[in-house]
Formats: C-alpha cells, structure tokens, sequence
C-alpha cells in the first residue's frame, strides 16, 4: 500500500494551439472503398468493426470507387451541389451581414455541408428531421425558401417564427424540420420519441437526428440511444464529429479515447463512420440506415468524421485557440470542391457551369436578403403584431395574466 | 356512477382517454404490465395492449423527451414520473422544450402532453418520496400546473389536462390516492367511501383547467390551498370553529384569480397554505396577487402556513406535515389581527 | 486598488483564490484554454496550470456532479455554466444532491461548490440566452443563491461564495459584465471605468453572504432589486425625481429581512423589480414577506415589475427588458396610490 | 416508397409472467476458469471481448479454477463469508420489523451479498464507495457498528443521520461510504468527481460506485463514463444487473440488445463481466481494477451478473410480476452457499462452524434491534432535540428564516 503511486489527473488537450502549424497526423484517412457494404439487415454485432472504419466513395481524383458506391444519377449529383453552394452562399451573405450590424448573431456549416445535402436527398421529404444550427442545408434541400430564411435570421416582419427565435434556429413541420432549441442535445430524444409514435401508428415515415461532436456529452444523447435500440425505433442518430466544440476538441467529448461512433456499441445499435465531406460516402450510409429503419429493423448511428472549417458561430474568434492554418489542412478536404470534381471527372459538370451557379446563388441569397431588409425589423412593427409576438403561443390559448400583461405592454 | 378512490378515478380517466382516443397513450416505470407502484395504470396495458400503456426504462429525462417527440408527431402522450421527486432529471426538456416548443415554433409545433407524478408528504416517504415541487413549475411560461383533491375532479380535470393542447404538469396527491386524509394522523384512516366526491361517472367529464372550487362556503377568512391541503384546511375549519371559506385552486397555473379577489374582497382576510416548503413556493405568489388585487379589503396580514424550509425529513413526518393543528392557528392569528 | 470591469472583478476573484488556497479549482465548457465565452476566466490556466482550470465535455449534469464528488472529497470546485439557461440538465445534481448533502448525512458530507453562470437579457441573446432562473433556486431549502450588481460586489461575493461550505448558486448578470447598463439602449454605452464601484482592491477580500446593501438612500419609496435592475431602478429614481431608497440584495438566501424591513417600515411602499418572469418569480416571496413584515406600514399596494410570463423573444429586447421607464411608471403608482 | 412496410414498435417483455414456470434459458452460464486474465496495463481496446464473457472462478464443485482465481488465504475467505451472512441475518431480521410494524421500510440484498463483501475486501479500506441501496455490505465490510445500522433504520434517538432519512440510506464518511440519495444514479458520476479530485491531490486513493441494472438508463451513469474515461479518473464504475428494476425486467434497460458491460466500449473503457454470485470471481476482478485505476491508468467498468433473489423492498410484492419459483431457478447459484462449499472442500469450514457463525450473527442483529428499540423513536424525542434534527445542517450555519422556522415548530 505505501508504495502505490501517487495518482495525476489526465487533461485532454489538443496537439497544436495557435501559433503552432497544424497537426493532423492522428488523421489517417484510408483510402476510398475498402469497406465492405454489409446487408441492411446484419446483426449490429456482426459489424462492430464499422464504428472504427471511415467509409469513403471518392478517391483523390474524384471517382467513386468500392462496395459503397451509391451509383447516384448526374442529376442527383447536381441537386446535391446546388444545395451545398446555396447553403455556402447564404452562409456567406449572412455572416456579412452580421458584420455590418444588420442582424445580431449567425452560425455557418462551412465545410459541412455534404452532410445535410446528401442526407436529405436519401431520406424521403416526408421523413421527420431533428436537426442542429448546423443543417440548414435540410431545409434547403427540401424547398424551404431561402427567402424566408433571411426573415428569420433578420427577425424581421415577415419572420414566421415572429421574431421569438435567435436566427438560424429554423422551424417547419411542412419541410420535416422540427423546431431548432438553444439548448444542446434535447431534440435528439425527441426525434426518438417521434420515430416511436411513427412506429406506434404504423406509419412509414422514420425520424433523422443530429448532435455534434461536443453535445454527445449531453445525457439527452445517452437517452436516445437507450430508447432508440431498446424499442427498435426507426430513427437515424447522427453525430456530426467536425473536430470542435467552440474551443473545445474532441478529445474533451471523448475522441481521445475511441470514436464517437463506437457510443452505438453500448447499445447493440449498428454504427457506420463516414467521411463526411464525401457527399457519395454520407448519402450511401444514409440510404442504409434508412432501408434499415424504414424495414422495421431499427435505429442506426452515423458519426460524420469532419471539420468545423469556421468560427463557431459569429460571436467566436477561432484563432484564439487553435492555429490559423488548421481548416486549410484538413485531410478530407471540400465537400464542394470534392463533388464538383467527381461530377467534373464524369463529364456531367464544367467550370463554366460552376461559375454560372456560384452566380446565380449569389444573386438568389441576395435578393433574399433585400426581402429582409424590405421587410424591415418586426420589433418596429405596430403595438397589436408586437404583442401577439410576444405573448400569443405561450399556452393554446392566452389565458387572463398575459392578457393582462399584453396590455400593460401597450400602455409602455 | 361509482364510487371510486382517487387513484381509481385516475385510473379511470386514462382508460376513458385510451379507449376514446387512438392518439393517447400512457408510459412510464412499472406502468405496464405492473400497473405502477401505486396502481394508477393498473389494467391499462391488458384491456388495451403494450404498445398503449408500456414500461419505460429508468431515465426521466428521456421519457419526457420521448413524449415531447411524440407530441410532435400528432399523439397525446400521457407520461408518469414515479414520485415527483424523480422529475429534476426531465427539468431542462420540460422547462426548456416542452414548455416553449409552440412558442418557439410560433404554432408549429406543439408538446400536447401529460406528466403525473404522485406528490406530497403523509406515508413517511422521507426527503425523496415526499416533495411538493410545484413553483418550480409554476414559474415557468407555457406550462400548466394542476393539482387535485378529490377523485371527481382527478378523473375529470385528469381528462382536461390529456386533451389539452398544452404540456400540463399533473401532481397527484398521494396521501389522498385512498382516503381524504385531513391530517388528523392520529385519528383513524378513512376511506373515500361515502365522500361526496367519490361519486364518478364511469364515462367522459371533464372539469375545467384553469378554474378553482369552493370547497366550503364562509364569510370570516378566505383560505387558498390544494391538493392535500384541502381536507386539512376544512379540518382547521371545523376545529377551529372558524368560518373560513376554503378554495380548491385546483389549477395553479392559469389561476382562477376571479374565485380569489371575490372571496377575499368579503372576508377581508387570507390564509395560504401548502406542503411545498416556504420560501418561494406557490404561497408567495398567490400572497403577492391578493395583495396587489384586494389591498385596500385586507383587514389582516395574509398568512402563509407552509411545509418548513428544510428537505423532508423521514421521522419528522408530522412535524414537517402542516397539520390542521398549524392551519387553525393561523386561522386564529388571521381572525385576532 | 484598480479599476476593473465586473467580469474582470471575477476574473480576480478566482485568482486570488487560487493562488491562496490549493483545494480551490475552476472548470467548465471553455473555461480553460480559451479562458470562458465571456473571458471571466481569462489567464487563469495559464497561470495555475491545466489541473487547476480545465475545459469539460458539454454536459451540465456531469460538470456539476463531479463538483460534488470533488466537494466530498475536500476541495472547493468554482464551475461555470456558459448560460443559466443551460443549467437545468445539473438541475436534479444541484436539487437532488448539493443543496440535500450536509443535511442527510448529518454533516458527514458538504458540498462546498460555486456555481456561476452568467444570467438574464440586455444582449439580444434569445430565449436561451437570456434567462433569469433565480427563483427556481431560491425554493429549494440547503442553496445560497447571490447575484452582485458591480465589481466590487461581485469580488468580494465570489470570494466569500467559494469560501463558503455551503452550495452557492452565482448568478452573474452578463449585462453588466462590462458596464453599469441602465436600461436606456438608446444612449451611447457606458463602461465601467470612473464608477466608484469599478474601485477593486487586488488582493483578498469579501463582501459577506446574507447581508444587502443601499443602493441608494431614500424616503418616499422602497425598490427591492438585484443584479441588472439595480442601475435600472437608479435610473429610474433619476427620470422620475422619485426619492427611491433602492436595496441591492445581493443574496437572495439567506435573505437580509432586517435592511428591507427597516426601509419598507420608514417608506411605507415598496417596489420589486426583477427581470425574470413574474409568477412565481422571487418577487413573489420578497412581496409576500414585506406584506407579513410591515402589513401595518404599508400605505399603497406593494407593486412588482417583472419580465413577462413569456419565453424571452429574440426581437422584442428592449419590450421584454424590464427598463427604468416601466420602473418609473411603478414608482409612480406607489406614490399616488 | 408506396410499398414501404409498416412501422411495428418493439416493446421488451420478459419471456415469463407469474403462473408460467422460471425461463433461463437465456442464461447459458459458461465454464468457470474459461476467461484469460489479461495484463492490469492492457489498452481496453484489447480485450473488448470480455465485455461479452462471464468471468467465474468457482466451478459446480466449490473448486477455484483458472487465471482469474485470486488464491485468497483461508482468512479472506471467511471474512467474505462472514461480511456476506451478516448482511443476510442484519436483512432478515429487519424486514421482519417492518413486517411487524416496527419499521417504515427495508430494501435487502438477497443473493447479490457477494457483490459488497468481495469487493470491499479487494479495495483499501480508505478508498472512497459510492453505493446504492444494496450495498449495505460495504459498511459492514469496514466494521461499522451493526447496531448504528439499526438505529439508522430505526430513525431512533442515536441514529447517525438524526432521522432525516429513509431506513438503509446509510452514510459514513469514516467507513468510506458516501451517503446514500434516494435519486437513482446520483452517485455514480459524483464518484468520478471523488476520484478526479483524489488524482488532482496526487493522493492513492481511489473510488467505486454501484448502480442497478435499472439506474444505468439514468443520465448520471453516462456522464460518469464519459467523465472517467475523458480525464482518466482512478474510479471503479459497477454495474450490478440483478435482472429486475422493481417489476421491469433487465431488457427495459437494454439487456436485451447486449450486455451491460458493454456500454463501456463506446468510451475506450476496459470493461469485465463477472458471476456475481462468485465471491472469488468478484473479488479477482475487482481486484484487477483497482491494480489497474491505483496505477493511474484509470476506470474500469464491472457489470456483476447476479439475481435480485427478493422483492424489490419491503413495498414491493414480486409475485405480482414474475414466476413464484424463479429466484430458486437461478443457474448462478447462492453467493453464501457457493462460497461455504468452496471454503469446506478446501477444509476450511464446516457445517458446524457455519451453524455457529449463523446463531452468533443471529443474535447480533436481535442485540442491534434490541438496540433500536430500546432507544426509541427520535420522533418522540424533546423539542430541542427535533428541532436540530430538522432544522440543522440545511446549512453550514442556521439562516434567521430556520430559526424563526424553528422556534414556530416549538410553539406548535
Ligand atoms: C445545454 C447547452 N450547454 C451549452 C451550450 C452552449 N454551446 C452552444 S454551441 C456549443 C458547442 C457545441 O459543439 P458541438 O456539439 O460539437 O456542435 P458544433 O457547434 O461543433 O456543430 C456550446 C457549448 C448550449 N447551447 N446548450
Ligand atoms: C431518479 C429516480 N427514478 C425513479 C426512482 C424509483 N425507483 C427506486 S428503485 C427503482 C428500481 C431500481 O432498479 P435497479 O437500478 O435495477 O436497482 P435494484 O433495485 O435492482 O438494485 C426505481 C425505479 C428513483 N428512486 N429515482
Ligand atoms: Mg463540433
Ligand atoms: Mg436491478
């Protein structure tokens, strides 16, 4: 006993700190197509192997190789881009916007956008999505106008969420967007509870949820996991692990220890790991885990392995706390990029195209930001749209103290 | 017409519900086949089948977030939580989800659930089987609060609450699941038999939410109360020979604030009293509304008679428990000031 | 003696603690390398290393548990939650545990912790960045709950917090971490530099728990307030040329009765203000004491002004804000009542 | 799409109701001696196998068999039987008092007495346990008075938690045992926070925590594992599935997906399953985990395969929920009997012994009841005494609103 070491706390930090080039050597990406692609309806404990594998479809020059190929029509391709890029565009718009002072806060997936766009193009529209701040690419993807986007992040007279949301936190039961919280984590359960209540009234609609990489940590995640493997409901769980969480990385959500997508394992859930910035490798294991659900064989995890190309959100200043260079040196490199050169090398896409596209979004995220602008700031709007903003939807129907309370509103 | 315990009438509301509404189903620890610790749901999952009333793991965070996800979808989940000590772990998703989901959403998406939890001292449960946390929820934007005192209006205000269209937070008086209990410990137990609210329809009624009830008629003090308390301030009144009118809130959030300044604007005086432990409970609240309401008819401080500001303590049971004995005395300060 | 800013005056709170006592340690999300999403805990791991301040994974449940633990164990954790309104995943460890610990084991086990978290609007942060959750801590018996209004104060209270033995919930109001923020918007922002409060000795001292402080002396008129609201109320007074005596708190509980009575006994009305939502919201509990403590003092209604009962909208800042106009508005009120 | 199937929900039963005879044949108990004892410093990553064995030492005749076989000395053994039928007689003897009134409640450890002895004999004495109701073996492990345990569950006037809390929520900080809480799961991610401490001071202490089978779902378990195996805390996490959660068997909580040992594997956790009716093989493996956390090479998981042999407690009525006769079918064995066969084929017990050992713990219990009684109710005690009681230690010194709260009490 007397001679037990003395014992030391381990505190995860990462390799390289600002100032410092960065360091992906713990990144080892394998090559393209080396998985093999197991039937939808494997035993989850014949593949446990999956949840330490990268699955990858494009190789460095653009082909898609190997078992996991989704042999997408050109036309899907190109849906699949225009996504990405309008996503990138309004991003852009926005965060500028911010910049100027116009509106007060925003939060971009640059470099994550395959994982929205190749997503929703293998679920099918009516499926219920549980999303992040980070997959407005879903909303875009199933139509939602960008337009109305801007009169949410603007909080403007035509926000349809009546200026009561920070912007980014989107809603819309008619696009399979269920409602965005602040709060880290909670909706991940909820998308589990509604893809039993699917299940429960044999529906064939399933459920998809997002969480990244820092929110794992939260106990709504865990939750999901029990409910979801243990009444086999049909619900995609993804993590979206793009290497930070504000300041913090993975290491501090766990990463340092194994991957995010072995938590599946715990469960006896299947787990596929992907090259997020694959848009061909993310819509194959999406439309897996899809099959699988929507086949009554249960929920699935996807941990998305990609990066945070970006601040955090507008309010954050990365180079604070990690090296300048670090997006640049990312292993998996664009999305964007990455499919355009695929669509490029299958003949189906050319630089001319691309121009004319980045052009046209361009001008398609401005005029929604004119919209915005036009509109004008619903907190000028007149005394009775203000106060149905503020105190209508707090209960079904608004009972006598906030009644009361809109009305000592009005009299200032 | 039956005669029912109060826990029957609850049982009774949910088969109602169940057998009505495809869209309504009923979970939680040991609901199921078990039929709950204190047999709320017993029956349910025979008459209706496991995927209508069914057990749920021992996480309440993800039971409320399941129900959350459901409301989502269309259905009417009915959640309980097996003693209301248990609910903290489901606090963020109650506070921060179901309650702003349809404000947040601006209408589009909305928690239309029920969460029960047996609250409330009485059976030597100790610090964690006896908790009345009711102002943590009362004060909460976009949630409803209701409390019962007697099984007619469990079963019809239990009906109400699953048919609303907001997230209501149910608590159940345990002590009163078999018996109005007046805190007279030392008497012997009685049972609901033969109370006049123990008469209930076996079909569909609802009470109202968001309306309180005269529990006894008086002119010399107004007294706000719930729940449990309920039999223990008509207990006070009878010892005490006061005249006090005692009021059922029923609801606590929307308060049926027009039953309170009328009565109080007549008595002139005003006794609160509950379980929950003092200092910010739901006293302070209905303390400061009858001043703000009927300041110039108050004719004495309001007093507040309130479970002590400490955890609840196992063999304090009657200590900790304000018992009519409390309530008269107050009673008695009100009529003397 | 420097000038500091509130969020500095913390900042040097946490190092002088550090540096005299080696049980004292500092975590949370951000906290560490990056030193905090609002900078209080700037150079602090730097300067004590990364066993003394260090990063956690998101999870509030967690972060606070393992302060218990370490609470247990002997050392004295100082946690940051990035927003209150992210607290309530810790909500059943700090109900549950912190506040229950001394108390069921007899004093065999404390839980020496400070939570901080920055609290409460002024930002446009949204419903989840904006919340004022004093009052669902202020009913649960075993938690010390402060809110400081200045540099000064804040020193010298987190001091005295992390030295205390029993659990303190510390809630900082963001709005004043870098200036004395009165409510008026529309004017150009003030910063902290020149405010007699912004004086803050280097080295250690403390501002005791439980004891408030005259924010302004006064005749006409008592406000009760804490955190942001007390500029708000100063401002207020000024517009309204009303003699306001305005009480800073600075506790919550344990609560300094006798500084609001004695001012409530000389003034004869009072006015609450608190940013959080109104039912059920502390002013509840300090209006239900002041009118059992000075009901025969009183000459007008005690009024309340509050945030409203609603989440906090994105757009409607300065509508939801409580400001020093609809605080004048009340102050008039009580004098013509 | 149009021929999607229908979504069906999975709800978990158990394969027997009460009136159907016990069904274990799923319980496939393998060998004793069969599992390979792997090196304290293995990478977790090696030996995530275990997760899914079942490690026993005592074989079907009392013989200690294989690798994991810790060669404890005659003495050890009998202290383990010892600690184990003091807990059963200190059981018995109180649910009869709360059958006879005497007491408000009682939750015994029937079947599961291996599980405290033999891991408070494999760690120190000052290392820190964080247990559940059903360890009250630990306390009498480290020699805590018999009789305080009944004055405890007495709520009498020398009870050491001074009546404040329910009968069997023990707490001792001289004994290294955290005060029990009434919320599940609680305990279990405080014990990691013990433990990071105790490694932040360069202390050699470390400490263990005990959850159900049932209380894994809660969140407080996963926040425990991801914050043990994120700063590499020296803490032993138990798992203790006794198969029911009151009336909801094991698959509520996901037993019927994987194991429970398994979650470990989703954090880079070393992870042993073990017989918990084996008091070597708990001992061994507890053994190997506290070797492995003192080295400051961090947590373990432990997930102890055992049978709850009686009603959930005192409130509970099991008949109600599962076969009559299926804690007598149990292929595991009991803890008590299995070791006493061990210790008499070694020769070092008898049956005469053991009738010995029973009639003196017998009669200590009836002591420590008589005890209780004759203290009698601290509810009964005088004012001064019950208004310490119940006002003292809310906090570290009594607020004026508790004093006039107490001098209330007083004047009745
Ligand atoms: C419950 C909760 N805790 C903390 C926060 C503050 N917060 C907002 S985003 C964020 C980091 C999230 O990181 P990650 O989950 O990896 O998602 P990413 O931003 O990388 O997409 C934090 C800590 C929050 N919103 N909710
Ligand atoms: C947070 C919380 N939820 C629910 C309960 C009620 N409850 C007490 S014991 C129990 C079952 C626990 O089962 P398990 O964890 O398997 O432990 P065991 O009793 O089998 O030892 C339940 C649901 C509780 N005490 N705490
Ligand atoms: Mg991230
Ligand atoms: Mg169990």
């Amino acid at each position: 006993m007397a001679d037990s070491p003395r014992l030391s706390l381990h505190i995860p930090e990462p390799t390289r700190r600002p100032g410092e080039p960065p360091d992906f050597s713990a990144v080892r990406p394998p090559l393209a197509g080396g998985l093999d692609r197991p039937a939808v309806d494997v035993e989850a404990s014949a593949i446990r192997d999956l949840a330490y594998g990268l699955i990858r479809v494009l190789d460095d020059d653009g082909k898609a190789v190997g078992a996991w190929d989704p042999h997408l029509e050109p036309e899907t391709l190109r849906s699949g881009l225009r996504i990405m890029m309008t996503t990138r565009a309004l991003d852009d718009r926005m965060v500028r916007a911010q910049r100027q002072g116009k509106i007060t806060f925003y939060a971009k997936s640059a470099g994550e956008e395959a994982i929205a766009a190749g997503q929703a193009l293998a679920l099918r529209p009516d499926d219920m999505g549980f999303p992040t701040y980070r997959q407005q690419g879903l909303l875009i993807a199933r139509g939602y106008p960008v337009a109305a986007m801007a009169h949410q992040v603007y909080s403007d007279r035509s926000d349809p969420m009546q200026g009561r949301q920070l912007p980014c936190l989107y809603s819309s039961r008619a696009h399979g967007f269920f409602t965005i919280s602040g709060n880290l984590g909670t909706q991940f359960s909820q998308a589990v509870g509604w893809a039993m209540a699917s299940a429960l009234k044999g529906d064939d609609r399933i459920a998809a949820a997002w969480i990244g990489d820092g929110a794992t940590a939260e106990a709504d995640f865990y939750e999901a996991l029990t409910f979801a493997s243990i009444y086999r409901a049909p619900v995609i769980l993804n993590i979206v692990n793009n290497q930070w969480a504000i300041s913090s990385f993975q290491g501090l959500a766990g990463g340092e220890e194994t991957t995010f997508a072995a938590r599946a394992i715990g469960h006896g859930l299947p787990a596929l790991r992907v090259d997020g910035n694959d848009f061909l490798a993310v819509y194959a294991v999406t439309a897996w885990a899809v099959e699988r659900a929507r086949s009554n064989l249960g929920a699935t995890v996807i941990e998305h392995f990609t990066y945070r190309a970006e601040g955090h959100s507008t309010s954050d200043d990365p180079s604070r706390y990690r090296p300048a260079e670090e997006a640049k040196g990312w292993p998996l490199g664009d999305p964007i990029l990455r499919l355009k050169t695929h669509l490029i090398a299958l003949g189906e896409w050319s630089e001319e195209q691309h121009t004319a596209l980045a052009a046209e979004l361009d001008a398609l995220v401005r005029e929604a930001q004119r919209g915005a602008e036009a509109a004008g700031p619903l907190a000028q709007a007149d005394p009775t749209v203000k106060a149905q903003a503020m105190f209508g939807d707090v209960y079904a129907e608004t009972p006598w103290h906030l009644r009361e309370q809109a009305k000592a509103m009005g009299e200032g | 017409m039956a005669s029912m315990t109060m826990v029957q009438a609850l049982n009774s509301a949910m088969d109602v519900m169940l057998g009505r509404d495809s869209d309504v189903l009923v979970f939680g620890e040991d609901v199921g086949y078990f039929g709950g610790v204190f047999r709320a749901t017993e029956g349910l999952q025979k008459k209706y089948g496991v995927t209508r009333c069914f057990d749920t793991p021992i996480g309440e965070a993800g039971i409320v977030a399941v129900a959350v996800g459901m409301g989502a979808y269309g259905l009417r989940p009915v959640v309980e939580i097996q003693f209301a000590d248990y609910i903290y772990p489901a606090y963020d998703q109650i506070v921060s989800e179901a309650a702003r989901l349809r404000y947040r959403s601006a209408g589009d998406f909305i928690a239309p659930l029920t969460i029960r939890a047996p609250y409330g001292g009485g059976i030597f449960g100790g610090q964690t089987h006896s908790q009345s946390p009711e102002a943590l929820f009362t004060h909460v934007a976009g949630l409803v609060t209701v409390i019962p005192s007697n099984p007619f209006d469990a079963k019809g205000l239990l009906i109400s609450a699953i048919e609303s269209d907001d997230p209501v937070i149910f608590l159940e008086p345990k002590r009163l699941y078999n018996g109005p209990f007046d805190g007279h410990h030392e008497r012997p137990v009685t049972s609901w038999a033969g109370h006049p609210a123990s008469e209930v329809p076996l079909e569909h009624y609802t009470v109202p939410l968001g309306s309180a009830a005269v529990a006894r008629p008086g002119a010399a003090v107004t007294v706000l109360t719930y729940g449990s308390m309920v039999h223990v301030a008509l207990a006070a009144a009878l010892d005490s020979g006061i005249d006090a009118e005692i009021i059922d809130l029923r609801t606590l959030v929307p308060l049926d604030i027009g039953t309170i300044t009328t009565s109080v604007e007549k008595t002139g005086r005003c006794v609160i009293v509950h379980e929950a432990t003092r200092t910010s409970g739901f006293g302070a609240e209905l303390s400061a509304l009858v001043q703000e309401h009927c300041f110039y008819h108050l004719e004495a401080p309001i007093e507040r008679v309130a479970g002590w500001d400490t955890p609840y303590p196992h063999a304090f049971e009657w200590d900790y428990f304000p018992g009519p004995a409390r309530v008269a005395a107050a009673l008695r300060r009100a009529m003397e000031a």
